[in-house]
């Protein structure tokens, strides 16, 4: 369906945009134009390319015709083609919200290339095959992120990327030396290559592996922002432009949660009853330390940068859980829930844009100024909570039924408690910003045309709601897929290697 | 791979004679009293020592026929091109820095000249 | 453009040491790898002639700087090895006569690098060359070594 | 085609709600949504044969079948009575709010947020999917959010909002717990099949139910958000909070019941339940002086009643119960209505200030009388007989329980009384001018006002008056719960019946207390509660908000260090267990081979290594902590020579050259030369050497463990050495592996580098400049003749070396990066000489456009071999003769390797300019 | 050889570690390129430090492992970039703030 | 064939040289002088490269050593430019600045 080769455009799309966007970075209407073109054609490529792996199976890429282990592979199964599918979804969309909110002088100063390179990065992690290929990847969008989150220089920008930049450093380098030690014990740095040898081996690599499991946990755990090492994000996420903070509160933590994802089934299942054990104590307390943060925060957006963290709670408890239903449900959950965090901080951004605050004390009021944009806050934020018959309802569902099946009913628990607490959280943002007294000033900003953006997301989390059996045959396939590694490894090492 | 022994013989000296300057360049620095002194050591005696250790080599690996001999040609005009060059941008800031002459020093022309210049 | 093509010239010799070989096809790629270079950094460039005269002016003071030199660490491994360091240093000015910045810089390399001796510092008008003295006992031995041996020489070359 | 009508009963509010006006007509054709309930109310009429057959109606399509979930509805006896509730008060409702809201810009809102509401609650009572049921129960609570929170700029109508919608989520939550154990153990979410199937569901699994039942139901200790509630529009209350939403609960409760048909723990638990909410929710309602209040808390009262009936299972228990939450409906109907239009005509709701209607409204007067007697249970009205078969239940019981019936059953007739005696016949409070006021108001009430609450009221007469009626209507509900026809018959004389005693008991009890309430309401009504549980509600959310705060604020301090130590420290305790694990339990054996031993000067050079680090730990000047770094750098470069690794020295000391002069360009901007105190020795600084020496251990450990450790062997290193030449046609393996073998992680990489440039460039530009550097307290001072003529000199020279070093890159150390590097170094030392715009002006080009045509290049090589049918950065090798350079071997990752050598010149030469000219 | 230089990593994370909780930023900035000279030496390590030639193939074999050295290449220039990076914002934020003191920096959590 | 014996001994002087410059370079007690002690520090350095270059009989890094000899120039004048003017790169002379 999809010619292979062309997967490469979804790295390199970005990145020959970006470049040349930066050329002409004072060229206002080519900056827009180009910028919303490009992403909606990669949209419509990813999803084609979705679609097309579904059909005919894990698309393998090998960059520079070397094959794996030798050079660098690209690997689009349906777990990592879901993900560039959900990145380009929620470019799309902050794209659109970008057109009209973004200062000029931001624009000058490289907005949609920087935006580009970020999305090139993200795209990289999730379809590259090599772990040292995806430090680079992971590099790539760090260091976008970064100077979109300097983007102003404002003096709340720079302290808070400041905090950014230095955590996400260290986390880079135990990320290098992770790597040493892999390269230094398995002689290979290729996933599926890891993969194969690590069921070939017999149990003399696993108290290697357990500690390479833990760095690894440590370094994606702090991409990702889960218990203990999420303190760093709430701030930076707080600061940027709000159309970033829906790129970087939806997409960017989820890169951690898809490496972890990758890692721990495809590489760590040597000794579940430990690693995928610890994922399971660290993913109730991300839950519910990141719930009780937003609880306690008066800031739309602080709310919102908390919830990240819980959600990310959600996520690794289905990856801890292994069980193919508990990986479909995190797959699941992963795609309603980044829509509606996107959604999320880019009403933030449109309330800020319509009052100047965002904080609960400072706004009142809004559901009569706009009936569509309380209408679409209900509907992700009530997503978000896993109120039926919206799209985070099943995701919930699907994750906790698989809890269910194998009997971890405290975890379960604590699923439902931190979904009670989000649905709190949400109603406090709700009553905050849409009931309560019309106050806070009101400028005259036309706030429909802001909406676009949101819409589509909103209208994916309904679409799920709707129709949940069509992300799950999708997520069920990608759950196939990443638990059993010899189909990633067959795809990869070709049908005959030896077993 | 085996040299003939006057080739040895004076590879080492050359190398000896390269550290024995290096490290008089390097007791200079230690033992001269101010910094534009210890300079006159490390500009001089360090470049000159770099120098026998790099004739050293030219002559060791030209005959190995690993290289020309050019390049380390080209290492030893650039030390001492570059060394008095960094030695006078030092100088010139620390004097301009403050840094004062031992004991204050007996001749100081520089310093005449540039409280007449100020004027 | 004389000059211009002087320096590429040199350029491509530079090239040819740095390939380890001298040949016609190396020249040829120096020379053109220097023209890009000239092209895409240009530079201002001063006017030079009579290349002839100062390369064997130029030959001659190498030798003589050797020689300098070689003397000049002598003497210095003498003082900093010495039991016990007498010495009285300061800094003084040497009128120059020289007005090339090129070989003013020369001069002040080769004060350096002999004995006992330091340039700090050149004046803007080009009048003095300041000069640090290890030892101040031996100031007009060595302004004499400088004015009659390396001064003559680059005056020579400046002509 | 009757599963499609069955549906519509669903569809057809759902798609009423989404019909919106136009602006201008709004408000007139708002009352046309009560076409819904009408039609809605017509269809339900129309399944009366099926259902009086006792048969039912079932449909389904498939949902998400992987998933177990298909749209499956179905329509028996006991969902019939509830559809014919929602839509037969929803008729009432409708046409109330028309006139009660008639000027009111909102009421279509209103009418679509009811009819979303009525969608729900039909959906509720006919999915027959659990997940389906759960979709249409949240719903419900949803659309009740939004209608109590209809009047949002009421703090209080948003807090009664959020307690319901809390309060009733827990409920949900649990259940869906409950759902999923259901699923764990039957394998399936149609309620049709569990309850056809013997094997009963888990007592666990029941009681998530119960709680999700009890807390739509507002029973104890859930009841503090019906009260909260009433901050709604009347009519919602009469509708939600009175007629239906609350009965949701029941609903479940009386369709789970056959599951649970001997199960003591679920009927203790519902009795017990439903019998302090019923005994508690009384005492609350006669306290109340809000008229909507008291209905509030007689409704949980009533709740608790009914739920006391469905737990005790008998045939009377669950016939009463059905019965009653007819009669409810009706009089409960009547009455917020009744409390609607009070508000509406006399402008207050409280019962102080309320009295003397009777004669200004005459026929409410009547019909709010009938039905509040009905409440208090007297004859000939419907209330009674649901209270004679509620006291022939208890009896049946024990004696504890009829004990308290027949005291709840006197608080009902104490507030009953009240409220239709303190609205009607009680003196006038108001001042005549009120009076008139109120009066003329009256003039204008409309029929519509009215007549809802009369039929309502005549209903719950007639229920009394023609008892076949009624149990016509309830009969197939309660046949579905008990498993068969009743075998007992409705009259309103039953004869001298231990029942009859205790209802004329209660109207004693009932008649002295409203008699003497003087004597203890006031006091009553004065004393408020030490600690009610609206307080613990309110309190333990400011409690947890507090400790949350107060939690966060204690490790959420906002500073980088605090985080970056949590980091670390987390790291440390995380992989000390391992390591101890791989060390201490299962040592590895050591294989030394393969391993160099150390040189004398390699470890000398180790030293000058760990204390060159040190010295930068130690160093107090700014200046001297750069230089010390540089030399790190240098030192660095210097293991790679030892390493045999001449790309990476080159790299290293270059990238460390550029970086110094990075260091130092900004260093004037930091306070300069000014010596740095360190820290007293204190607790912080004892923390960081222990993280510190913690840090270095570990990562020693990690390493140490790796070595000594079992390892496999690796084909790469000798595939790369023997194709390197042979198939990508260079001698440098490690220059080959970065533009061919793995060139795309080098395409990753420029592109970081890229970035930096465009961040620099931004976050420089962009901003207020701040403080100007401390560079004014240096002498300013002339250019260096020296250096200048110096520089002059070299830049060619060392241009020429660099591009030497780019073109030589694929075969031998060099490459783009290394050339790149060193040519910014060449230009970094020119705008050191110079001023850095002679310098810069001087050049054709920009360092961004350098930056993008790299950028392009590099990538341009790789998408290249796309066109030519070969995947992203294959390489091809070509010979090529020119005259004078003879023949000259071109591999088309040279083309990226120039892109490489123009990112870096343009990024290196951008971020030093930059900051040079800031 | 491996464990002398092992040891050196560990002195070089222990240093970069008590410098990036230092309390000023560009000290901050220095412990991080230590981290990364560490992690490049780590890299180096899990090559193996057999002594052997460059992995040119114009020399004469044993090779040393190529890969890590290329390896350390990419992580060498990300580094610098991101240096680069973090040193213009430590000097940014210096410049905007007027201290680049990190205790000064706290806050941002309301 | 004494020069892979001499090697190490110049090895390790050289090393001993580097510390006792390091010596200075702690001790001070001026910045130019840690300056020069630096400078002479990896001046020792590139002897250093050389001579390991001996040892592995290899020109190879030859290219490094002339490259570290660029370094340190490079490191000593843009440390004594910044301790003359606090600025390694001079703005514009005629202090035409950008707008912004
Ligand atoms: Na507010
Ligand atoms: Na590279």
């Amino acid at each position: 369906m999809m010619a292979p080769d062309l997967f490469i455009l979804f790295i390199m799309g970005p990145v020959v945009t970006a470049a040349f966007l930066a050329a002409f970075h004072k060229r206002d209407l080519l900056q827009r134009g180009v910028s919303l073109t490009v992403s909606l054609g990669l949209w419509g490529l990813s999803v084609v390319g979705l679609l097309s792996i579904l059909q005919n199976g894990i698309v393998v890429l090998r960059m520079g015709n070397w094959a794996a282990p030798y050079g660098i592979i690209l690997v689009a199964d349906v777990l990592s083609m879901t993900m560039v599918v959900l990145t380009m979804t929620v470019a799309v969309a902050v794209v659109a919200f970008s057109l009209r909110t973004v200062e000029h002088a931001h624009q000058e100063h490289f907005y949609y290339p920087l935006f580009f390179i970020l999305i090139m990065g993200v795209n990289g992690a999730f379809l590259t095959g090599d772990l040292f290929n995806l430090f680079v990847f992971f590099e790539v969008l760090l260091i976008a992120s970064f100077a979109l989150m300097a983007l102003g220089s404002q003096p709340g920008q720079l302290r808070e990327t400041v905090k950014y930049v230095v955590i996400n450093l260290i986390a880079s380098t135990f990320f290098l030396i992770s790597l040493a030690v892999l390269y230094r014990t398995m002689g290979t740095l290729n996933m599926a290559d890891l993969a194969y040898k690590i069921q070939m081996t017999s149990g003399e690599l696993d108290p290697t592996l357990t500690i390479l499991a833990l760095v690894f946990l440590f370094v994606f755990g702090t991409k990702a922002a889960i218990f203990p090492l999420y303190f760093w994000l709430p701030g930076p996420y707080f600061q940027p432009a709000a159309g970033l903070s829906a790129f970087f509160g939806g997409i960017l933590t989820k890169v951690g949660v898809y490496a972890i994802f990758r890692t721990f089934t495809l590489i760590f299942r040597h000794d579940p009853s430990v690693t995928h054990e610890l994922l399971l104590i660290l993913a109730a307390l991300t839950m519910l330390l990141g719930v009780f943060g937003a609880l306690s925060q008066m800031d739309m957006k602080r709310i919102l940068s908390y919830h990240i963290i819980s959600q990310i709670g959600y996520l690794i408890l289905g990856i801890g859980l292994f069980t193919p239903q508990s990986l479909a449900g995190a797959l699941f959950y992963m795609v309603p829930y980044v829509l509606a965090k996107s959604a999320l901080f880019l009403i933030a951004g449109v309330v800020q844009a319509a009052t100047g605050s965002t904080h609960l004390k400072a706004v009142g009021g809004l559901q009569s100024h706009s009936i569509p944009l309380s209408t679409l806050f209900l509907l992700a934020a009530l997503s978000l909570a896993g109120i039926p018959p919206l799209a985070g309802f099943f995701s919930k569902f699907i994750v906790l039924q698989a809890g269910m099946e194998i009997g971890r009913y405290g975890y379960v628990g604590i699923g439902l408690l931190g979904g009670l607490l989000t649905l709190a959280s949400m109603l406090k943002i709700w009553n905050g910003i849409f009931w309560g007294e019309e106050t806070g000033d009101r400028r005259p900003v036309p706030l429909q045309p802001l909406l676009p953006g949101v819409v589509l997301l909103v209208f994916f989390i309904v679409g799920i709601g709707l129709f949940p059996g069509v992300l799950y045959s999708v997520a069920q396939v990608a759950a196939a897929q990443v638990s059993d590694p010899r189909v990633y490894i067959a795809a990869v090492l070709g049908p005959d290697v030896l077993w | 791979m085996e040299v003939p022994y006057i080739l040895d013989a004076l590879v080492s000296v050359l190398l000896l004679l390269g550290l024995f300057f290096l490290l008089t360049g390097t007791f200079g620095l230690l033992r001269l009293r101010d910094v534009y002194a210890r300079m006159h050591a490390t500009s001089k005696s360090t470049t000159f020592g770099v120098a026998g250790v790099v004739l050293a080599s030219l002559f060791y690996l030209r005959y190995l026929g690993l290289s020309s001999g050019l390049k380390e040609f080209l290492i030893i005009v650039f030390l001492f091109l570059t060394a008095p060059v960094g030695a006078h941008m030092i100088a010139r800031a620390a004097y301009r820095g403050g840094v004062s002459l031992w004991q204050g020093g007996v001749v100081d022309d520089f310093k005449k000249w540039l409280e007449t210049s100020q004027e | 453009m004389v000059t211009r093509l002087f320096f590429n010239i040199i350029l491509a010799f530079a090239w040819c040491l740095l390939q380890d070989e001298i040949s016609l096809r190396q020249f040829v790629i120096g020379f053109l790898v220097g023209l890009s270079a000239m092209l895409f950094f240009p530079r201002s460039f001063h006017q030079e002639r009579r290349y002839f005269r100062k390369v064997t002016l130029s030959v001659q003071l190498v030798f003589f700087f050797v020689k300098e030199l070689l003397i000049a660490n002598w003497t210095v491994v003498r003082q900093v090895l010495a039991p016990e360091l007498k010495i009285q240093s300061g800094i003084v000015a040497y009128p120059l006569s020289l007005q090339n910045d090129v070989l003013i810089t020369l001069l002040a390399n080769m004060i350096t690098l002999t004995p006992g001796t330091l340039s700090v510092e050149v004046a803007p008008d080009r009048q003095f060359l300041f000069i640090h003295f290890l030892d101040v006992d031996d100031v007009e031995e060595e302004i004499r070594i400088i004015k009659d041996g390396f001064e003559r020489y680059l005056l020579l070359i400046a002509q | 085609m009757s599963g499609f009508l069955l549906i519509s009963l669903i569809l057809l509010p759902l798609l009423g709600s989404l019909v919106a006006w136009p602006e201008r007509w709004r408000q007139r054709l708002a009352p046309a949504y009560s076409l819904v309930p009408i039609l809605q109310l017509l269809v339900v009429i129309s399944f009366w044969t099926t259902v009086q057959a006792g048969e039912g109606i079932q449909c389904s399509w498939p949902w998400a079948p992987s998933l177990g979930l298909y749209l499956s509805f179905s329509l028996d006896g006991l969902s019939w009575l509830f559809t014919g509730l929602i839509s037969g008060v929803g008729v009432f409702v409708f046409v109330y709010a028309a006139f009660y809201m008639a000027d009111d810009p909102t009421l279509s809102r209103l009418y679509r947020f009811l009819l979303l509401f009525n969608a729900a609650m039909m959906g509720v009572v006919l999915a027959d999917n659990l997940v389906l049921l759960l979709v249409f129960w949240e719903l419900t609570s949803v659309s009740s959010f939004l209608l109590i929170g209809f009047r949002s700029h009421r703090a209080a109508a948003c807090e009664g909002a959020s307690k319901a919608f809390g309060l009733t989520a827990i409920g949900g939550l649990v259940m869906l717990f409950g759902i999923l154990a259901v699923y764990a153990e039957h394998g399936t979410f149609e309620l049709s099949v569990l309850l056809a199937d013997s094997t009963s569901i888990s007592t666990a699994a029941g009681l998530c139910f119960l709680v999700a039942a009890f807390t739509k139901s507002a029973q104890f200790p859930f009841h503090i958000w019906l009260p909260s509630a009433m901050e709604a529009p009347t009519p919602v209350s009469a509708y939600l909070h009175a007629a239906t939403m609350v009965k949701a609960g029941l609903y479940l409760i009386a369709r789970l019941t056959p599951l649970f048909a001997d199960d003591p723990t679920w009927s203790a638990t519902v009795t017990s339940v439903g019998t302090v909410t019923l005994v508690w929710g009384g005492v609350l309602a006669c306290k109340q002086v809000d008229l909507k209040a008291l209905l509030a808390n007689s409704t949980v009262s009533q709740l608790g009643l009914i739920v006391l009936l469905l737990g005790l299972q008998t045939e009377i228990a669950l016939f009463a119960a059905v019965l009653h939450i007819l009669n409810h409906a009706a009089f409960k109907g009547a009455l917020f209505l009744t409390a609607g239009t009070v508000e509406h005509e006399a402008g207050t709701r409280d019962i102080r200030q309320l009295g003397g209607l009777r004669p200004l409204m005459p026929t409410l007067t009547v019909a709010a009388t009938l039905a509040s007697l009905s409440m208090a249970g007297l004859p000939p009205l419907g209330g009674f007989l649901s209270k004679e078969l509620f006291y022939e239940s208890v009896l049946e019981a024990d004696l504890l329980l009829t004990t308290l019936a027949v005291a709840a059953s006197c608080l009902t007739f104490l507030y009953s009384f009240i409220f239709f005696h303190g609205t009607f016949f009680a003196p006038a409070f108001h001042s005549p001018q009120q009076q008139h006021a109120s009066s003329h108001a009256e003039q204008h009430s409309t029929l519509g006002l009215i007549a809802p609450i009369v039929v309502l009221s005549g209903l719950a007469v007639l229920f009394g008056l023609v008892p076949s009626l009624a149990e016509a209507l309830v009969t197939p509900a309660f046949t579905v719960m008990h498993g068969a026809p009743p075998l007992l018959h409705l009259a309103l004389w039953h004869g001298l019946t231990p029942a009859l005693w205790l209802s004329v008991l209660t109207v004693i009890l009932g008649g002295s207390a409203f008699l003497l309430r003087q004597r203890f309401l006031g006091a009553i009504r004065e004393h408020q509660a030490a600690y009610s549980f609206n307080r613990v509600y309110s309190d333990s959310l400011t409690g947890f908000t507090r400790l949350f705060q107060w939690t966060r604020a204690l490790y959420m301090t906002g500073s980088v260090t605090d985080y970056v130590r949590y980091l670390l420290v987390a790291l440390i305790v995380g992989l000390s267990l391992p390591l101890w694990y791989f060390f201490g339990v299962t040592p590895p054996r050591v294989d030394m081979g393969g391993i160099a031993l150390p040189e004398y000067y390699e470890l000398g050079l180790a030293g000058l290594m760990a204390g060159a680090a040190v010295m930068c730990c130690r160093a107090h000047s700014r200046i001297v902590l750069v230089l010390t770094l540089g030399l790190v750098g240098a030192l660095m470069s210097i293991f790679f020579v030892l390493f045999s690794a001449p790309d990476l020295a080159l790299t290293q000391i270059l990238v460390e050259a550029v970086s110094l002069v990075l260091f130092l360009m900004v260093l004037r901007y930091f306070s300069i030369m000014v010596v740095v105190p360190q820290p007293h020795i204190s607790y912080a600084r004892g923390l960081n050497i222990g993280i510190s020496v913690g840090i270095g251990l570990l990562v020693s450990g990690l390493l140490f463990a790796a070595i000594v450790g079992p390892s496999l062997p690796s084909p790469i290193p000798s595939y790369y050495l023997s194709n390197s030449h042979l198939l990508a046609g260079g001698y440098n393996v490690v220059n080959v592996i970065l533009v061919d073998f793995r060139g795309f992680d080098t395409m990753g990489e420029i592109t970081v580098f890229s970035v930096a440039v465009l961040g620099v460039l931004a976050m420089v530009e962009l901003g207020v400049r701040g403080q100007r550097p401390l560079g004014t307290m240096f002498m300013v001072s002339f250019p260096s003749p020296i250096l200048q003529s110096f520089a002059r000199l070299t830049l060619h020279l060392m241009l020429v070396f660099a591009i030497y070093l780019l073109l030589r890159g694929h075969n031998a150390p060099g490459g783009g990066f290394i050339a790149g590097v060193l040519t910014a170094v060449a230009m970094t030392f020119q705008m050191m000489a110079f001023h850095v715009e002679s310098f810069s002006q001087e050049m054709p080009w920009k360092p961004l456009h350098l930056v993008v045509v790299g950028l392009l290049l590099a990538a341009g090589t790789g998408l290249g071999s796309l066109l030519v049918g070969y995947p992203f950065l294959t390489s091809a090798i070509g010979h090529y003769s020119f005259p004078l350079l003879g023949e000259i071997e071109l591999v088309t990752a040279m083309g990226f390797d120039i892109g490489i050598y123009l990112v870096v010149v343009g990024t290196s030469f951008g971020i030093i300019r930059t900051i040079a000219e800031d | 050889m491996d464990f002398v230089i092992i040891s050196v990593i560990g002195v070089l994370f222990g240093c970069g570690t008590y410098l990036i909780l230092q309390r000023h930023l560009l000290r901050v900035v220095v412990g991080l390129s230590l981290y990364s000279h560490g992690a490049n030496l780590a890299l180096m390590v899990s090559g193996g430090l057999t002594r052997g030639n460059p992995p040119l193939l114009t020399t004469e074999a044993p090779y040393v492992d190529p890969l890590p050295q290329a390896l350390v290449l990419t992580a060498i220039v990300i580094s610098f970039g991101m240096t680069a990076f973090a040193t213009v914002l430590a000097f940014r934020v210096r410049q905007v703030y007027g201290s680049d003191v990190v205790d000064e920096l706290a806050g941002g959590e309301e | 064939m004494i020069t892979p014996f001499v090697s190490v001994v110049v090895l390790v002087g050289i090393t001993l040289s580097i510390l006792l410059s390091a010596y200075r370079a702690l001790r001070g007690p001026t910045i130019p002088d840690r300056v020069v002690a630096l400078d002479n520090i990896s001046i020792n350095l590139v002897a250093a490269i050389i001579v390991i270059s001996i040892r592995a009989q290899s020109a190879l890094y030859i290219d490094v050593a002339l490259v570290l000899a660029i370094l340190s120039f490079l490191g000593t004048v843009a440390a004594a430019k910044y301790l003359l003017r606090g600025k390694v790169i001079d703005g514009s002379p005629l202090h035409t600045r950008r707008p912004g």
